[in-house]
């Protein structure tokens, strides 16, 4: 199964692209650091998005060009950004007021487990080493969406979508949607629901390489996504 | 994005009976007097209003006392130079309220915009104004447990908005503002004048547009005290 | 003994004389509303104090000529002030941050009652009416030091100095210092401690207005005070 | 009232052995590297240092660090570029790490400064780190009590400073700057220009001179990116 997936499976940038469409016009979004930052390269046309970081940024742009950046104006993955008309800049505390204050009506992040109640896993793989947690455990509360992107399977071809999370819990009960390397997926009421999968992909070989259940409530659209 | 609305009547159009609205503002500095008008003309009863005080005269928050429509204030302290509308009301019985050290209701405000549910503060620890509320001990220091306060609308003024919703405020005008800004599930400020995206420095925002739902121009709004001193009264 | 004191007592303006005396230099300072406030205009000479008004203004002046005033530039009592060079505006939260946070290093307020164990009533007479407690309550805790500037009996001639306070508490335990008409008194271990009283006023007299025991720690200065 | 102090050296000469420290920044944005280093050349141990990160490189929090002068970080992301120095101390048990929430820790901080001796979060609940904490249920909603967090000292890093220790901040070097400012008995400010007072805008102050004990001009502020890339070890 796992070659299989492989050659089946989409890219970062696809997965990505697939997340940019639903944000929606006028939405205040984060992005978390890393693999989802990439969604904004993807951001529809004519959707106006204004991106948060928790360092206390809204309404940052793209990075700057090489040579051009200027270090006190980074976001929370300490790169180089650049400013759109409108911004506004405020300490700490006020940027977690925005956070768990419910302003925010998106958040998306990476994880190492999704689990089919909600709960994610990903910022310790419990292994030990230095912890580092980092901005992950707000960010998965107060957003109106807690959306996660990530490959279907870990590098070992093992479900990151279970019953129940193994690694230590990031917050219970707080992703509203997957977007992985195979298919859309929801939480609803406890449970995984299957809202779109890639059209070459069978339910049962998807059902095989998930940890938990699979629900379909209504349609199953095909996961569609350009070359990139 | 544009968060521009036209009329301050439109501003206000989603108060319904029974709405609980943040008003700011400090007696008159920073309340937003056109908006409340506009409330007035609007005409929804049963109102709770949270503002630090309970009107001045015959204009503005005791204008729309004055009209029936508040059932409850919420406040740090409702007297002023001419508080006879609340008074009266409230020694007939028929306006209720909930007195809130000034400083603790700041507090709740921003606790209500900031996703905290709860804290701890060392006012009115002992006093009349703590009963009932639960009570903690920390380093030999006793402090009284306050909830966050929030509300369906906020009505506030401001200085300089943008089309993001971004804005400053006047000198004190700023107080309560910005506080309120954040605690209401919609938001709306009127603003002396509209400038375009990117016209406020960044770094000069004081309230970032995420907060803000709707702004409407008022190019030369109306004080409370200058009105009271002319003895206005509205409508 | 009333009438005695009536005529002996000092004047509103001289009790604020005597406050404004302990003020140092480079001292963050609320003065309450209404009296206290008179306490300003008496701040010795070469001495730096910088004001601070619970709605949002650090650093205020003088009250403008009339008709110069402007209605969004006003303290807490909402009397119109001006700016001194440094000055700093910031919102309510802020502002009450200041006042319980510890950062201010004084705080004087008026009183209906003070209680030995440095307990204050200032903000209701108990009788029904409006209740309105503004920031009372919040500054008399944080501020390094609460003072009370009060007469020293009510207008009936009734101590205002108690062992206990039988009105509506604003604070528990949180006066330091009180200047009344006739003597500067300390709060110390629950106790009133006489410091200064009118050199014309015998203890005994003062004892005799004054509704808890006086003690005595060390020596009593005189309590003198320019005509004013 | 003047705040202006001549020497970084002279700045941080009251923090000793056993000192908890404040340092404003979040990575290299808003660091105060020269006050940092003026830490490293007074030389006390044992210090508990608070900033949201744990050093990059071989400069500013990170050569703290590798001087052997921390005992106990608390922050919430001891990783960068360049952990190495953090990283080995921790996995050679040299150096404890309490790890805190981002912002929690922003949130403990601010509370640290207003009087706020505790308050609810839904941050961390039902994650280890908030194992052994008090937990309450507010609306049918869970929420771990967090402590307020207070120094001895804070070292941060602004733009503008007037005498009285008004000051801004540059960009997003904002950060952790201004909540630091308020939860220490003692802040000192590294300014990149120092102007009368009166000069900064009394609206755009974003941190009142009140919280603020020393000021120190550094006029061409090192920048801990800037210096890592070409490879800077200090001392």
């Amino acid at each position: 199964m796992s070659a299989a997936l492989d050659t089946l499976k989409l890219s970062s940038a696809q997965i990505a692209w697939r997340a940019a469409q639903d944000m929606e016009d006028g939405a205040y979004v984060n992005l978390g650091i890393g693999f989802p930052e990439m969604i904004a390269k993807f951001q529809p046309e004519g959707r106006d998005v204004v991106y948060h970081t928790e360092n206390g940024v809204l309404g940052f742009g793209e990075a700057p060009a090489a040579g051009e950046e200027d270090w006190d104006l980074i976001n929370a993955g300490k790169k180089a950004i650049t400013l759109k008309p409108g911004a506004a800049f405020f300490h700490h505390a006020d940027s977690f007021a925005m956070v768990r204050g419910g302003h925010l009506d998106l958040a998306v992040l990476g994880a190492y487990q999704v689990a089919e109640n909600g709960d994610l896993a990903n910022w310790s793989t419990g292994k030990g080493g230095v912890p580092a947690v980092g901005g992950a455990m707000d960010l998965v509360h107060g957003a109106k969406r807690v959306a996660v992107v990530t490959d279907h399977v870990t590098r070992k071809g093992e479900p990151k979508l279970l019953k129940r999370c193994a690694l230590p819990l990031t917050g219970l009960g707080c992703v509203t949607r997957v977007y992985t390397s195979l298919a859309v997926i929801d939480v609803e009421d406890g449970r995984f629901v299957l809202r779109e999968r890639l059209p070459q992909l069978s339910f049962e070989d998807l059902q095989s390489v998930t940890g938990a259940e699979l629900k379909i409530h209504g349609d199953v659209a095909d996961l569609a996504v350009p070359e990139l | 994005m544009n968060k521009t609305i036209a009329f301050a009547s439109e501003a206000v159009a989603g108060i319904g009976d029974g709405t609980t609205v943040m008003i700011g503002g400090f007696g008159g500095s920073g309340a937003p007097i056109e908006l409340i008008h506009a409330l007035i003309d609007a005409g929804p009863k049963n109102l709770t209003i949270i503002n630090n005080n309970a009107g001045n005269g015959h204009v503005g928050l005791a204008a729309l006392i004055e009209q029936g429509m508040v059932a409850k204030m919420i406040c740090s302290f409702p007297r002023s130079a001419d508080p006879k509308v609340f008074t009266d009301l409230y020694l007939a019985g028929k306006i209720e309220l909930e007195i809130v050290p000034q400083g603790t209701l700041a507090e709740r405000i921003r606790a209500g915009g900031a996703g905290i549910p709860a804290f701890y503060t060392p006012t009115s620890y002992g006093t009349e104004l703590a009963e009932g509320k639960l009570v903690a001990e920390f380093e030999g220091r006793h402090y009284v447990q306050e909830r966050w306060l929030k509300a369906d609308f906020a009505l506030i003024k401001a200085e300089l908005g943008d089309p993001l919703g971004n804005l400053t405020y006047r000198m004190a005008a700023r107080n309560f503002n910005p506080l309120m800004a954040t605690a209401a599930t919609r938001t709306v400020a009127q603003v002396t004048r509209i400038v375009a995206a990117g016209e406020i420095d960044p770094e000069q925002v004081v309230t970032p547009g995420i907060f803000i739902d709707g702004i409407v121009e008022v190019p030369d709004p109306e004080q409370e005290e200058s009105l009271n001193r002319e003895g206005a009264v509205y409508p």
